[in-house]
């Protein structure tokens, strides 16, 4: 299971990927920031199309650990998450560093992009809004809170806020 | 056998900022044949609220992405997603 | 203090970085791997000129944090240290994961290449060698126990293995 | 003031491999002023089992990398820094 909704514990996913062989142990945790364009954000509310999301998930792993000879273990979480949670955790680990940071990349960017997973941003003016839709897009680039790496549609999309 | 059915039935799922718009994040539509996923987009634009939905929004079914052109079949499940944000 | 004889706690060098504003943190962690080139090893022994490497991996981390607004934690482990061991440590939190990446990688290339350690491989078949004198260089790339990414002597070198 | 004096003292370290090629991990030398880097590292390939000792080796005057031209005064302390191997 790549979802859950219980925090994420970094140390066991270091525990699946760690082994004798592996030298060099990159990783990456995406945690809720407290703003987001100038504009203090409380909390992130995710939630995701859960049986395609494990199935990306899986397949993003798959090809990381065949390209780069590698283990990588990977968790995002969903549900309510507050200023600081960790809301998606990466861990590759290889017999050299320059696998194990390539792998740890591909697997965050392929996340973004490629897992059916949405958040939405609770502002401390009261506002709430979907990332990824109409306001989100003219923020720039940011972390969490942004969607400048969300698949994009091909299409109009909503001008509004949606409350 | 029963005799050749004329419609087919899929079931729509909804997601995030979607399935605020059609108050909904699942319902069953019935299609007539040949049905495509575009046909099933371009009924959900007709309900009630959905005006704001793309005309081409990103489509998975039965876990996997496709295109508008692809053909439905009944009992398929077909997921309407809104850009993702994931990460 | 960078340098440490006690085992390395990724969760303290968490804690040091995390911050509201940030929401990407990278890290990396170098572990003692079981081999070398196709050879077995035992276990490595790490030291340092303390004073010159506590001094270099400050500057290091400051040099970090100037060039991508980012907080950086790094430990370095001396002694002994045996198979899965973890020998060095970094995060990097930033508000943003490329600087957070790119960070995490400056460090660790900058403190093989310029903090005084030196650590020698026991090897299964009870040799023992220093990383980066002959035998070392000739290996080719490697995360532990390679010589890749030490300053090189600007002259000759040892031609045999310090026993 | 004490008459002006025609030699320089200065501390070496030596470490990893250097330290055991030498048998010893710290010692005082005496050198002729005016002393350079270069002088003391002559020197120390002079004593016995330091000829694989590099001609330049990476050294570093107080705490800081130096070339071999640095001159030497007084208490400095001169370490010989073996090819690095950290992370």
């Amino acid at each position: 299971m790549y979802l859950t909704a219980d925090p994420i514990d970094l140390g066991s996913l270091l525990a699946q990927v760690q082994s004798p062989r592996h030298g060099g142990i990159a990783s990456f945790l995406g945690a809720v920031r407290d703003h987001q364009a100038g504009r203090s954000v409380i909390r992130l509310e995710y939630s995701a199309y859960q049986p395609m999301a494990e199935a990306e998930c899986a397949r993003i792993v798959r090809e990381a650990e065949a390209q780069w000879d590698c283990a990588v273990a990977l968790k995002h979480r969903i549900g309510t998450l507050h200023i600081g949670d960790v809301a998606v955790a990466i861990v590759a680990a290889s017999a050299h560093r320059d696998e194990a940071f390539a792998a740890c990349r591909y697997v965050i960017e392929e996340v973004k992009r490629r897992v059916p997973i949405w958040k939405r941003e609770v502002f401390a003016d009261g506002k709430v809004e979907w990332v990824g839709s109409g306001e989100g897009r003219k923020r720039g680039s940011g972390e969490l809170g942004s969607s400048e790496d969300g698949v994009e549609v091909a299409g109009s999309s909503p001008e509004k806020s949606v409350k | 056998m029963t005799a050749v059915a004329s419609t087919v039935t899929i079931r729509v799922l909804l997601f995030a900022s979607y399935a605020e718009l059609l108050g909904s994040d699942s319902l069953e539509i019935v299609l007539d044949i040949p049905a495509r996923v575009r046909d099933a987009v371009e009924r959900l634009r007709a309900l009630p609220g959905a005006e704001r939905l793309p005309a081409k929004p990103l489509c998975a079914l039965n876990l996997t992405q496709v295109t508008p052109d692809t053909p439905l079949r009944p009992g398929d499940e077909l997921a309407i997603l809104p850009p993702l944000s994931g990460g």
